[in-house]
């Protein structure tokens, strides 16, 4: 029965994957790829991943979907969006199929598993959620470069910007009728999300959640209150805002760094205060990542003028 | 069983993902084949991480964590079409716009 | 008894999603398929949501399906009353 | 507080606080960090040269849970000569990145990318977790990438998104291979890899990464990203971005190769490897000879002495690591990366200055330059000493190396490739050499400052420096090598 | 229980499979964006459904995505609307909107 079920999964996953990559508009293919996003969520539930899973729903549908939507619609006001008829192409289709064959075929090469063993170290993490305790602990320094990562990509985002938009605010400048319906959704949603978000960030540490998780569900109520007129967009120049863009990574490295002080090594959360330095380094990052991914999805400022 | 399931269909959509990548010039497609082929792949992970009798947590972040890169790359390359078109008109690279163009 | 409940309010679920599929699929026109869609699969999810309750074990639990059904209500009338909205202001294009 | 730990982290915290402070105090928080920073990494050589490799055990656990760090002598000579290229980087683009003519957009974003960019380079040459490495490339190719669309015009647009393009898919191919590693072996630890058992998963994985890295690193056929992309950029990130960024990924492929699955380098592989890298050296140099402008010039330059580096392959792998000559051909390759970052540097950061002079890179206007900008001109051709290996520059010492050891191993064929690219780098640096040194001028230039000029003469002369001095960086390069070719020595 | 659970999660899957084909179909954008929103809903009774199968914690996943349900379709009303930052519920656009802002662009 549970396998009939993942069957049924699987075959819609990999209809929808096919569908985003075949036929002919994009607007199309960015519609299956937000509900392939949900569909693997729903594989990653099957798999026990549960934290992969609230991962994939939040960023890998929701905010990845805003953000190719938003883009197809830039495109068709650019009218750069057409796509021209799809032809089937046989070198691409021996070379997808060589790859996917090749996987197919490791699969079932694999040795027996051999995970490393945690049952020493997952006591003295100081959290009961193990994926936390590999995030913030084992492998602080991947979390810590992943947090620059996206501050990177933001920084990129913002160069993509016309000279003459510099000083406005980011993204476009939306706009809603104030006493409609997208206004009204922009007032309930974002206080709703925020209590979500923040005990996410609270739970992960001992069952699902996280401060990625709980970041993105934040980023998107924000985006849903700025999309609707509720929230202005920040500029580039105010010192506030960039400020909380670089709070959680200045804090996490500064706790790093205050280890390798104090005698404990870079990165070293000493056990007995592993737990709330876990706390306070995920609700700064939280921050961050929040502030991070909603411009990162807002984009540059764009006052919608024609290039010179 | 189940897990050979993921394990294949991860496989399947790292293969769609190569073919959409190499046959579809549109760059907002490309970026779409991007994403299949990091999903895919970590669906394979997935799978294999979740072979032993208690599940690897170390996929598990290892994996939010590409998940969270791979926004990081899709904004950017997001950010770099829309800056290209508002430029040139055109969302796909000069060298691929002749193909591009001779369809109807 | 409690099972008993959660078998009929899931099948009565089942049978309203399947409804607005069908709705989806055999309409005719954009805002017909659209007015099918919205009432049918958010008292398909009550209803399954609901039969759920039944086997909660806590009242968080139960407090939180309470919540998914209000957020996808919420969501739902929002989504359709805009994305109808859309339909009617723009054009009909590819 | 260990100098790794500082190299590590002053970088980033740098980066960080140049996007949170006013623009008015930005360029002066970006120079303190990187003076400090190059403090730290010179601490750090020293460190390493005396103490031999520095490990740092993040967390204090233990791969295959945690993740290590290892500075060795390789790691600290490229973080040394990163520290030595930025620092002229950053001089030079205190007049060329800001606040004017740059603009406020070029000017916000130049800083903090170029510290994010170090900091990745750092992350990527201690790393010793494959995962970890991931993310560092990440980071490394979204931070080159957006410094090649500052300069915003379309052609640098599109040259931005073919980088990212080739970017992303060599990144993902080298996580499918992390991905298989971890899913055979339980660890992603370089040192825990090299005592593994073998497994017939192994050969995909190292394939799949080693094809990612090379896209990175632009060998050919991966190179056609490269020279529209380091020519697009403005001339500081340019120097950054060819004279460091391909650094990285060789370095993992060079990790992989000697450390992780030496058992795997069969006598076939490595010759592909570095059949691709001479067809790079001659398609490069071919390709070079016939541009116009001076940063493409100098960019396909770039495709062909990167080629050089995977002549370390078949002369130093495999079952060659074990003979006499392995430890030459190591050193050397390492030395054409040095002398190649540190000349390549020079010679951007001039293309730089001769730009902001007469407002062009066309070899036409640049006829005369010579005469207006002297120090800049001298440090173009001595830079192009290096590039072409003469004594007694560095590039001289790499190519000595690397040529005595394919005589000594009998793979003649390689030292013709040495000797032909050399050749080749003769006529293309020829061209624009002789046009900045004839006596008539084209365009009347614009004042610059003598600091500006200095810039690159102090890099092309650390380059000549590293083969006038070059036992001292030769014995550091042998810290912590790979342990079957200390046998061989 | 289990099997009946696991028979109403398939026959789910199943209607949702059907409304991929309307996204497939289309024709207008709405018509695919509408049928998105069937998934989205569908995919949160998934979750509901295998909540009360695997492990309660599921109820977080199936909050956050029915939190995040609108998030794409408002994005979608937003792309479709003449300057891509409107409302389809704004009977005339706003003169003012752009007041917050320190150019008004040049049309040409």
């Amino acid at each position: 029965m549970s396998a009939a079920l993942d069957l049924a999964l699987c075959a819609l996953i990999l209809g929808v994957g096919l569908a985003s990559m075949a036929g002919r508009g994009v607007f199309r293919a960015a519609i299956f790829f937000i509900t392939y996003g949900l569909l693997v969520a729903i594989g990653w539930a099957r798999l026990g991943a549960y934290d992969v899973a609230l991962a994939e729903a939040a960023i890998g549908s929701g905010l990845t979907g805003v953000l190719l939507l938003a883009a197809h619609g830039r495109l068709r006001r650019l009218r750069a969006a057409a796509e021209s008829l799809s032809r089937f192409n046989l070198p691409a289709a021996i070379a997808g199929g060589g790859v996917a064959l090749s996987f197919g075929w490791a699969w079932f090469a694999l040795p027996v598993p051999r995970a490393p063993d945690l049952t020493y170290a997952l006591p003295q993490a100081g959290v009961g959620n193990p994926v936390t305790a590999v995030l913030l602990n084992f492998r602080a320094w991947d979390t810590l470069v992943e947090s620059i990562v996206l501050l990177a990509a933001l920084i990129g985002v913002w160069m993509m910007a016309r000279d003459a938009d510099w000083d406005a605010p980011l993204g476009l400048r939306y706009h809603a009728r104030p006493s409609g319906v997208l206004a009204s959704f922009g007032r309930i949603l974002p206080p709703v999300g925020l209590i979500f978000g923040v005990y996410l960030v609270w739970a992960g540490a001992e069952s699902t959640g996280g401060a990625f998780q709980g970041g993105t569900v934040l980023a998107a109520v924000g985006l849903v209150a700025m999309m609707a007129g509720i929230m202005r967009p920040p500029r580039v120049a105010q010192g506030a805002w960039r400020a909380a863009l670089v709070l959680g990574p200045v804090v996490f490295l500064g706790s790093g760094l205050a280890g390798a002080a104090l005698g404990a090594g870079f990165l070293t959360l000493p056990e007995a205060l592993a737990k709330p330095a876990i706390l306070t380094i995920e609700a700064a990052l939280t921050v961050s990542i929040a502030v991070t991914l909603a411009l990162l999805v807002l984009g540059p400022p764009d006052e919608g003028g024609q290039q010179a | 069983m189940s897990l050979t399931i993921f394990a294949l269909t991860g496989a399947a959509l790292i293969g769609l993902g190569v073919y959409g990548l190499l046959a579809r010039l549109h760059l907002l497609r490309r970026i779409i084949a991007f994403n299949l082929i990091g999903s895919g792949l970590f669906l394979f992970f997935g799978a294999t991480g979740a072979r032993g009798e208690i599940l690897d947590p170390i996929p598990q972040a290892l994996i939010i964590t590409g998940i969270v890169v791979a926004l990081s790359a899709s904004a950017l390359a997001v950010g770099l079409v829309v800056a290209l078109a508002q430029g040139s008109g055109r969302a796909s690279l000069p060298e691929d716009e002749d193909a591009e163009g001779r369809a109807p | 008894m409690a099972d008993l409940a959660t078998y009929i309010l899931t099948a009565s679920g089942l049978v309203f999603f399947i409804a607005g599929t069908v709705g989806l699929i055999r309409f005719p026109d954009t805002f017909s398929r659209l007015h099918a869609l919205t009432k049918a699969d958010n008292l398909g999810l009550g209803l399954i949501a609901g039969g759920v309750a039944f086997q909660t074990e806590t009242w968080a639990q139960l407090a939180m399906l309470t919540l998914i059904w209000v957020l996808a209500l919420l969501a739902a009338g929002t989504v359709a009353q805009l994305v109808a909205r859309a339909a009617l202001s723009t054009p009909e294009q590819k | 507080m260990t100098p790794l730990v500082v190299v590590l982290s002053l970088p980033l915290l740098t980066a960080l606080s140049a996007i949170a402070v006013p623009a008015s105090m930005r360029v002066t928080v970006a120079l303190g960090g990187v003076v400090t920073t190059l403090i730290a990494a010179l601490w750090l050589g020293g460190v390493v040269w005396h103490g031999g490799p520095v490990v740092l055990v993040l967390g204090g656990w233990q791969p295959p849970i945690g993740i290590v760090l290892r500075a060795d002598g390789l790691a600290a000579a490229l973080i040394v000569m990163s520290a030595l290229v930025i620092a002229a980087v950053a001089a030079a683009a205190r007049y060329e990145m800001a606040p004017t003519p740059a603009g406020p957009r070029a000017s916000f974003g130049f800083w903090p990318l170029m510290l994010l960019l170090w900091a990745a380079l750092n992350a990527v040459f201690v790393s010793r977790d494959l995962f970890n490495l991931y993310v560092g490339l990440e980071l490394l190719s979204l931070a080159a990438v957006a410094l090649v669309a500052i300069s915003g015009t379309a052609q640098a647009l599109a040259s931005a998104m073919r980088y990212l393009l080739f970017a992303l898919a060599g990144s993902l191919l080298y996580l499918a291979g992390v991905v298989l590693v971890y899913a055979t072996h339980g660890t992603l630890d370089i040192t825990l890899l090299g005592a593994r058992v073998p497994s017939p998963v192994d050969a995909l994985a190292l394939g799949l990464m080693t094809a990612g890295l090379l896209a990175k690193t632009a060998l050919f056929p991966f190179h056609v990203w490269l020279p529209p992309a380091h020519s697009a950029a403005p001339a500081p990130a340019s120097a950054l971005l060819s004279a460091l960024v391909p650094k990285g990924s060789f370095l993992i492929v060079m990790r992989l190769w000697f450390e992780a699955m030496p058992d795997l380098a069969a006598p076939s592989a490595l010759l592909a490897l570095a059949a691709m890298g001479a067809i790079a050296v001659i398609w490069g140099g071919a390709l070079a000879l016939v541009q116009a402008r001076l940063k493409l010039i100098v960019a396909y330059s770039t495709v062909a002495q990167l080629g050089y580096l995977f002549l370390v392959f078949p002369l130093a792998g495999g079952d060659g690591i074990n003979q006499p000559w392995a430890a030459g051909a190591w050193t050397g390759a390492i030395f054409q990366a040095l002398s190649h970052g540190l000349a390549k540097a020079a010679m951007f950061l001039a293309a730089g200055i001769y730009i902001a002079a007469v407002g062009s890179d066309r070899l036409g206007d640049l006829r005369g330059l010579a005469r207006a900008l002297p120090m800049t001109s001298f440090a173009f051709a001595l830079a192009a000493v290096t590039l072409l290996g003469l004594p007694p520059s560095g590039g001289f010492t790499a190519k000595y190396l690397l040529m005595t050891s394919a005589f000594a191993s009998g793979q003649w064929v390689w030292a013709i490739v040495l000797a032909g690219g050399g050749l080749l780098a003769a006529l293309y640096l020829y061209r624009p050499v002789a046009a900045l040194f004839t006596r008539e001028i084209r365009v009347r230039p614009r004042a610059i400052p003598r600091a500006w000029q200095a810039i690159p003469l102090a890099l092309a002369a650390l380059a000549i420096l590293l083969g006038l001095l070059s036992a001292m960086p030769f014995d550091l390069l042998q810290i912590g090598r790979p342990k079957p070719a200390e046998d061989g020595l | 229980m289990t099997v009946w659970l696991h028979i109403v999660a398939i026959v789910l899957l199943a209607s949702l499979g059907g409304a991929l084909w309307r996204v497939w179909r289309g024709p207008s954008p709405a018509d695919r964006m509408m049928a998105a929103q069937l998934v989205g809903t569908g995919g949160v009774a998934v979750l509901v459904v295998l909540a009360a199968l695997q492990d309660w914690t599921l109820l977080v996943v199936a909050l956050a995505l029915a939190l995040l349900a609108a998030l794409a379709a408002v994005g979608f009303v937003k792309a479709e609307s003449p300057d891509g930052a409107g409302d389809p519920e704004e009977t005339d656009p706003p003169e003012d909107w752009r007041t917050n802002s320190q150019k008004v662009p040049q049309d040409g």
